[in-house]
């Protein structure tokens, strides 16, 4: 029944949309990163569908990928880090909140009208999903340029990526999609590691490589 | 047989300017005694000079190179080729057609810059200023009688000289405004070059005031002699230069015979005289200006060769 | 049903086994060899691969005009590089800035960056061909880190962080591409094989090739260092290994304008879609503009031919903006004499900074007096990328300035602005690294200047005469270009 | 043929520079090197003659070189010819006073390798047929040339030099460049003959014209694109200046010529205008810079922008002449141009060799520091006075004689048709007329200043007269200038085929002439006869000398110069280069430099000594160079900034340029 699978996806695919909202909404770390987590699981559930719909089951591995990795493993990560690095919990913007999130809306509409003008061709479920998918890319973008705090760039980071997945997912029978979202959590893994190792509290851009000679275990 | 009698021209023509020379500087030092209530010395006196000098024997400074001791011979060649291509009496000079007025001009230059040469050899302070001094005022004089030159040039149709006085004599020629700017500017031009007042002053040896005589300061004996009898030359030339040009009547033309040759010599004398009293009254009703009023007054002499050519050019009925 | 052919399997397989082999070894002198060995062999390789018959292209791998140049160049630069690795490696050890432990890691990494690079460029896929170009990404970030410097981490940390962002840009462009092929050519992977997609491109939907493009465009911009996307680009070049910053200028850069190529003649085919040669040519001029400008500030040797690369890279840009038979021929013969000249110079600066143990221009002076071979190579290279005579960037350059002028003399005008700001900027730090009393601490170099003096040989000999056969192939691409 | 044996010449002059990096080090390298230049140069040299003087056939090449598609095209037509000889002249002079003067060389290894690339890398130039070898060529010589200034590094002023030189080459380069992309056409039709062939539309041909006189403007030194001239020129080893200023600016005016007068097809009456007003301006700046120097070499190159200004006035005259149809007078205007080129060539390398002398017997090239040396050096000084009367244009030499055919071409311009030509042309007259007497007071003051005079510092009293290698040039070009100033009517006809290429008509045969004069229109309109003039004089003056020898005494005494009975015992007290300027710029100066003069004179009885100051300003540096230079500081400086930005800032870059594009895209399409 295409129409159900279609409204599904859509419901799915929207859904992610409005969670970067939120993502863009938080302002205390922790908040954030249970948000993300949600974020996580809401595109756990849209490939999985995406999987049944196509009947592609290797989109399952990233489904689960997603689920297990993204959901779970990486806001404990960064939770400890968090604790660790003492790192202190309210998220400095650039700019206030309110603005975010006028831009974000304003961002939504820009790749609704660039996609759904565009893809008149492509299947209705791909137009849809590349439209969203576009839109969580731009809001993934935003959050990484107006957030201060290293752990509110990396968590815009990896909803842009998320938004990838969605649109790789979305385009149907693409190969190497699994392949794509194994490289893509590798990546997100080296950052939080760089962030873990280089004791980045505040920005990217100070990195704190004290903590390396001890790791080396040797002294220079 | 034509050939011999024209050799015979030429060199009657170069034998005369040579002859006439320092009498006319006598005849305007007479005058300008006279002017001034002195007595003066006679007319001949330049001759008895020269004389004196070359029998001097030459006091050479230390330091005077073989250039010090060319320079005259050098001066006084090409002042002499210079003095002997201007037409005096008669057009048709054999050699006249070997070096245009532009090529008249360019000997005048190169014996200026020997004498400024010979100047700074020496090393003394006079013979640099004098110099100096003398090429200022020629970087002005010079491009002035180029600019007349041009405006003779535009009007008779050609650099000849003789060209030039045939056309100047021919009915051809009316009165226009840029001759009469030519006039001008040729007048000064002499003057500066010639070292006359108000630019410069012959007869005396202050060193604030002598353009051209702190430059021969160092020389002596025959070459003074030598010196003095070119610079004679050059006034003349300059004298027969304006008559030929700006007074033609009486040139005698290129196959005249024996009556109008004489009476071409005669009118050329008369020429003579009459500019040497001329400018010994205009030297006597005028003072000496200072050195660094000389560019605005040679400058005057460009700009008005320069106006007169540029009317000329724009249109050729001035 | 992929067909497949010996050298190119060689060609890639080689470097793999390496690194596999040079990350198990400890001796350092003996992973130096065998890493020059096994580039050597690649190089080999590529050769036979330049000699026989293109083969039949694979749904993974391809061998045409276009990359049979590049895939060449590429593993000759990396031979070159190699030499000069081993002996610049032995005088990192001996100063103690790296240690045995860190140089077989950088081995290893080295011969996976050579796969992966010959992998973008063979790739027949543009799924694959994004996988390598990313894997060459972060191997080049782990080997700029490799100092373990402050300086050096920062640049590794900032190059990692803007490269994972064009990574994300380049995949959603990669994916619209896709998703424009799947409807006219159906699922899998051939809709997503070069081969393919330029048969059929002229069905796509043109919107969102559009879209693609951009997203293609500002993804590996980002790897090609056009401004604004260049940050990473300086400091990656000047904090790494200079062997890596030669590789980094010479072919990573290259690599990465080569897929914007591929996804430039893609957009060419297609009537409906925007002609993307505006948008390039502005991205170039803007890149050659600031780059020239950038120049003048530098106090850092390397810092300073590393924003050279830039604004080469944007002249590049901008010749295949232009597009026409001879802008494309200047801007392909400028991607290739620009990768052996600037990795060329590069080794010069990395004997010079070993010799005068700074990287500070400040501190190197008179290298003609000190190291008469090193100065002159110094100055020979400098004025070959300022693209002077005989050397051969100066017959791109013509060819571009005068056929750009012929057609838009605005943008010539531009052009020739920039080049000069640059040649200006050039020469003036040349007269103090070059020339005048000798400054700075002075000691010997040990190593040889054959790699030098083999690119600037070969970059000369471009300037007076280019082999047909690459003629051909360049006229055969320029034509492909549009 | 002639072409083969002139590319055989150039081969072996490359050859001889990759000789030179390694014979460089040796004792015998500098005479091995500067032979075989001198060899190559004189075959070339005679080859290049025969194709002149035997109008054969005019011979092509095409070496598969450079352009792959094109290949390199070679050509020698009679102007090829003519800059060959020029060129080959100079380098055939500067190679012989080479291998005398470069053994004083103390890093011959800077310049044994450049110098024969350097004279291959002209040869090349005016042989090359097709615009890319021609561009190729012409920056080879520019980085060729540059080298050599940049032998002698250790002096902060020769790099600076340096620096500008080949920043205006650069300048220079990229104006032929996109001068040629004009003519090629999108189509990229590079060969000369195919730009020939094509027509160019008003608009086309005004660009061509500005950017020929930008590029081969910059390389000749027109005011106001002169400045790396006398900077570089100076800076390089002096038989080096020679050939720079001798015959690598001449390579310039074959630039432009080949551009504007055969590329280009007719002129139009306005081209000639720019052409004339930038050449009159550059003649009188150039001489008044001169005489504002003390450095001989400098004072010398600043001469070089002066005598080119002279040939471009002849070649403006002969662009308006041509547009105006008339022919004859074209011709005539051309000949004056290309005779000054060859005289220039000639005299302007006989000073930088009696410069070079100097500098080698004293080490000093600062006039103030010299005076005296006729004394030390006859020879030498001897063979500079004759460069100095003949750069002078004093008659008999040959410096007058193209002077005066440009004076006769300016004569001929009334019969113009257009208002601006005739109201700028009398005005360029007397500019040249003006420049003339200004060089004239410009060297006399650098041979009095340096040659005559007692001698200023103790090298100067210690100086010794050059070496037989560097008097045997100069003096062989001493004896050119005359010949080329008393027989010029050969020197003419044998410019006739260039003329005869590039306008059509030629001037009328002198060499027929009865007296072997010159008659440039119609005897009864002007005429010359430099011989006579020679003879007269020198008659005039053997009688002089005759006569007085019978007449005059021979007595003759040495005493010390008359001092006003104040002793002075320093030759300081002489006048000095600066002094002897002092009237001019007085007069001259406060228009051209702003020139300004404060003279702090102590109270009586004060024993500190007065001091005047001088202070120049060049104007045209501080109102072009310097505010471009400021500029492009500014722009450095403010876009320096993106250096320095966080990862957060680059990020927000990139992001705000993929929104600008996808907002161009949703609005646009």
């Amino acid at each position: 029944m295409p129409n159900l699978a279609f409204d599904m996806a859509h419901l799915l695919a929207g859904s992610l949309v409005l969670v970067s909202f939120m993502l863009l909404y938080q302002d205390r770390l922790s908040s954030l990163l249970n948000v993300y987590a949600l974020h996580a699981l809401v595109l756990a559930l849209s490939v999985a569908w995406q999987a049944n719909l196509q009947n592609a089951p290797h989109l399952y591995v990233t489904a689960t990928l997603a689920l297990g990795f993204k959901a779970i493993i990486i806001p404990v990560a960064l939770r400890q880090i968090i604790e660790r690095l003492g790192i202190h919990r309210e998220i400095e913007t650039v700019v206030g909140i309110g603005p975010t999130m006028l831009a974000g809306m304003a961002l939504v509409g820009l790749s609704m009208v660039v996609m759904l003008r565009v893809t008149a061709a492509a299947a209705p479920i791909a137009r849809q999903d590349l439209a969203f998918a576009l839109a969580v890319v731009l809001l993934g973008l935003l959050m990484m340029v107006t957030r201060r705090n290293a752990v509110g760039q990396v968590v815009g980071f990896m909803s842009l990526e998320n938004g990838l997945i969605l649109a790789a997912t979305g385009a149907r029978g693409m190969p190497l999609v699994v392949e794509i979202s194994v490289t893509f959590s590798i990546l997100i893994a080296f950052i939080v590691i760089g962030i873990f190792l280089f004791r980045i509290r505040e920005r990217f851009d100070t990195v704190d490589i004290s903590a390396l000679d001890q790791a080396r275990g040797e002294q220079r | 047989m034509a050939l011999i009698r024209d050799l015979a021209a030429q060199f009657v023509e170069m034998v005369l300017v040579l002859v006439l020379a320092p009498g006319l500087v006598g005849l305007v030092r007479k005058t300008k005694a006279r002017l001034t209530r002195r007595h003066g010395a006679s007319v001949l006196q330049p001759y008895r000079d020269l004389s004196r000098l070359l029998r001097k024997e030459v006091v050479l400074a230390e330091n005077a190179s073989w250039l010090f001791r060319v320079a005259p011979y050098l001066i006084f060649a090409a002042t002499w080729v210079a003095a002997a291509l201007v037409p005096t009496f008669a057009t048709g000079l054999l050699f006249g057609w070997s070096a245009d007025l532009i090529a008249i001009i360019a000997l005048l230059g190169s014996a200026r810059f020997f004498l400024a040469l010979a100047g700074m050899d020496v090393g003394t302070s006079f013979g640099g200023m004098g110099s100096s001094r003398e090429v200022m005022i020629a970087s002005l004089a010079e491009p002035a009688m180029l600019m007349t030159v041009f405006t003779l040039a535009l009007i008779a149709g050609s650099t000849q000289l003789s060209t030039i006085a045939a056309f100047m004599n021919s009915p051809a020629v009316g009165l226009s405004v840029s001759l009469g700017l030519a006039l001008f500017a040729l007048i000064i031009v002499a003057i500066a070059e010639n070292a006359r007042i108000p630019v410069d002053n012959p007869s005396t040896h202050l060193e604030l005031t002598m353009v051209h005589e702190a430059m021969v300061l160092e020389y002596s004996g025959r070459h003074l002699a030598l010196i003095e009898l070119s610079s004679a030359l050059k006034l003349v030339l300059y004298v027969s230069l304006i008559a030929c040009i700006f007074a033609p009547w009486g040139l005698a033309g290129a196959q005249a015979g024996a009556a109008v040759l004489l009476i071409g010599v005669s009118a050329y004398l008369a020429k003579l005289t009459a500019a040497g009293v001329l400018l010994a009254v205009f030297e006597t009703t005028i003072a000496k200006m200072r050195v660094f009023r000389v560019p605005q007054f040679v400058g005057a002499a460009l700009m008005l060769g320069l106006l007169g050519t540029l009317l000329r050019f724009v249109s050729g009925s001035f | 049903m992929s067909h497949f052919v010996v050298p190119p399997a060689l060609v890639l397989l080689i470097p793999l086994a390496a690194a596999a082999l040079l990350a198990l070894l400890p001796d350092y002198r003996l992973t130096a060899r065998l890493n020059v060995a096994a580039t050597l062999l690649t190089f080999l390789a590529a050769v036979s691969l330049l000699l026989e018959p293109h083969p039949t292209p694979g749904s993974y791998l391809l061998v045409d005009d276009l990359n049979v140049v590049f895939i060449a160049l590429n593993t000759f630069v990396g031979f070159t590089t190699s030499v000069f690795s081993a002996s610049y490696v032995g005088h990192e050890l001996e100063t103690g800035r790296l240690t045995p432990a860190y140089l077989r890691f950088y081995h290893a990494m080295y011969q996976l960056l050579m796969c992966a690079m010959n992998v973008a460029l063979m790739a027949n896929n543009i799924g694959l061909m994004w996988v390598a170009i990313e894997t060459a990404t972060l191997t080049t970030v782990l080997m700029v880190g490799i100092y373990r410097t402050h300086e050096a981490l920062e640049a590794a940390w900032k190059y990692f962080i803007l490269g994972s962002v064009g990574i994300a840009l380049a995949l959603f462009g990669t994916i619209l591409v896709y998703v424009a092929a799947q409807p006219v050519i159906g699922e899998g992977l051939e809709a997503m094989a070069w081969t393919r997609l330029m048969t059929e491109a002229s069905r796509f939907d043109p919107a969102l090739l559009n879209v693609a493009f951009i997203f293609l465009l500002l993804g590996y911009g980002t790897k090609v260092g056009l401004a604004p996307l260049h940050a990473w680009l300086p400091d990656a070049h000047a904090e790494g290994p200079t062997p890596i910053s030669a590789v980094l200028s010479g072919l990573l850069l290259n690599v990465a304008l080569y897929a914007v190529l591929r996804f430039k003649m893609l957009m060419a085919t297609n009537a409906a879609a925007i002609a993307p040669g505006p948008l390039m040519v502005t991205m170039g001029l803007a890149t050659l503009l600031f780059a020239a400008f950038m120049l003048y500030r530098r106090r850092d040797i390397k810092r300073l031919f590393a924003y050279s690369s830039v604004e080469h890279m944007g002249i590049i840009t901008f010749a295949f903006g232009m597009g026409g038979p001879l802008a494309n021929f200047a801007g392909l013969l400028q991607m290739t004499l620009h990768s052996l000249t600037k990795s060329g110079i590069f080794f010069a600066v990395g004997h010079a900074a070993q010799a005068k143990n700074t990287q500070r221009i400040d501190d190197i002076g008179g290298l003609t007096e000190t190291h008469p071979w090193l100065g002159w190579g110094l100055v020979a290279g400098v004025v070959a990328i300022a693209g002077l005579p005989p050397l051969g960037i100066f017959m791109s350059e013509f060819l571009l300035v005068s056929s750009t002028f012929a057609r838009a003399p605005l943008l010539a005008i531009l052009l020739v602005l920039g080049l000069l700001v640059a040649l200006g900027a050039l020469f003036l730090r040349l007269n103090g690294l070059a020339f005048g009393e000798p400054r700075g601490a002075s000691h010997p170099v040990k190593a040889s200047s054959a790699p030098l003096f083999a690119h600037l040989a070969l970059v000369l000999g471009a300037g007076l005469y280019l082999p047909p056969q690459l003629v051909t192939w360049f006229q055969h691409v320029s034509r492909l270009l549009g | 043929m002639s072409l083969i044996v002139l590319l055989a010449c150039v081969a072996a002059l490359l050859m001889t520079s990759v000789l030179g990096i390694t014979a460089a080090r040796t004792r015998v390298g500098t005479p091995i090197v500067y032979g075989a230049c001198l060899a190559a140069c004189t075959i070339a040299l005679v080859a290049a003659l025969a194709q002149l003087l035997s109008n054969a056939a005019v011979p092509t090449l095409v070496l598969p070189l450079a352009l792959p598609w094109l290949g390199a095209h070679f050509r020698i037509d009679a102007l090829s010819a003519f800059f060959l000889v020029v060129v080959d002249l100079g380098g055939g002079g500067a190679s012989l006073y080479a291998l005398g003067h470069g053994t004083h060389e103390e890093a011959p290894h800077r310049v044994l390798p450049f110098y024969p690339a350097f004279l291959a890398g002209m040869n090349l130039v005016v042989v090359a047929d097709d615009a890319f070898t021609f561009l190729l060529c012409w920056e080879f010589m520019s980085l060729t040339s540059w080298a050599l200034v940049m032998a002698h590094h250790r002096d902060a002023d020769n790099r600076r030099a340096g620096y500008i030189y080949m920043v205006m080459a650069g300048f220079g380069t990229f104006a032929l460049m996109l001068a040629f992309g004009l003519l090629a056409g999108p189509s990229g039709g590079y060969a000369f003959e195919v730009m020939r062939a094509g027509q160019h539309g008003p608009l086309i041909a005004a660009l061509v014209l500005t950017l020929a006189l930008l590029g081969a403007g910059s390389k000749a030194g027109l005011v106001p694109l002169h400045v790396w001239l006398p900077l570089a020129h100076p800076a390089a080893p002096s038989h080096v200046s020679a050939l720079m200023s001798g015959a690598m600016t001449k390579v310039a005016v074959y630039a432009f010529l080949r551009i504007v007068l055969d590329l280009l097809g007719a002129p139009s009456w306005w081209s000639s205008m720019a052409v004339l007003a930038l050449a009159g301006i550059t003649t009188v700046m150039g001489v008044l810079y001169a005489l504002m120097q003390h450095d001989l070499k400098r004072l010398l190159a600043y001469h070089t922008v002066e005598n080119i200004g002279i040939v471009f006035i002849g070649v403006g005259l002969a662009l308006g002449f041509k547009a105006n149809a008339m022919p004859l007078a074209a011709a005539l205007a051309l000949t004056a141009a290309l005779f000054h080129v060859f005289n220039h060539s000639l005299f302007k390398s006989l000073l930088f060799f009696g410069a070079g002398s100097v500098q080698n017997a004293t080490g000093e090239r600062d006039m103030e520091h010299l005076g005296g040396l006729i004394h030390r050096m006859p020879y030498a000084a001897f063979a500079f006075l004759v460069g100095c009367a003949a750069i002078s244009a004093l008659p008999p030499l040959n410096g007058f004689v193209s002077e005066w055919l440009t004076f006769q071409a300016i004569l001929l311009s009334p019969a113009v048709a257009q208002w601006g030509l005739k109201m700028l042309i009398p005005g360029v007259g007397a500019l040249l007329a003006l420049s003339a007497a200004l060089a004239a007071a410009c060297f006399v003051k650098a041979y009095g200043v340096t040659f005559l005079g007692r001698p200023r510092t103790p090298v100067a009293a210690q100086a010794i007269e050059t070496d037989r290698f560097s008097l045997t040039a100069m003096f062989i070009l001493a004896a050119l200038c005359l010949l080329a100033g008393i027989l010029p009517g050969f020197f003419i006809d044998a410019l006739a085929p260039v003329s005869e290429a590039l306008i059509g008509a030629r001037m009328p045969v002198q060499a027929t002439d009865p007296w072997l004069g010159i008659v440039p229109i119609a005897a009864s309109r002007s005429s010359y006869d430099g011989l006579l003039v020679f003879v007269f004089i020198g008659l005039a003056g053997l009688i002089t000398a005759t006569a007085i020898h019978r007449l005059a005494s021979h007595a003759l005494r040495r005493s010390p110069a008359w001092d006003c009975g104040t002793p002075d015992p320093s030759p300081l007290t002489q006048y000095s280069a600066a002094s002897f300027a002092q009237p001019i710029r007085r007069v001259y100066g406060t228009l051209a430099f702003d020139a300004r003069e404060q003279v702090e004179m102590p109270p009586p009885g004060d024993p500190r000594p007065a001091v005047l100051r001088v202070s120049l300003r060049d104007l045209l540096w501080d109102w072009l160079y310097a505010p471009a230079e400021g500029a492009v500081r500014v722009t450095a400086d403010r876009l320096n900034q993106f250096q320095f930005l966080t990862i957060r800032k680059y990020l927000s870059l990139v992001f705000g340029l993929l929104i600008v594009l996808l907002l161009v895209l949703a609005i646009w399409l």
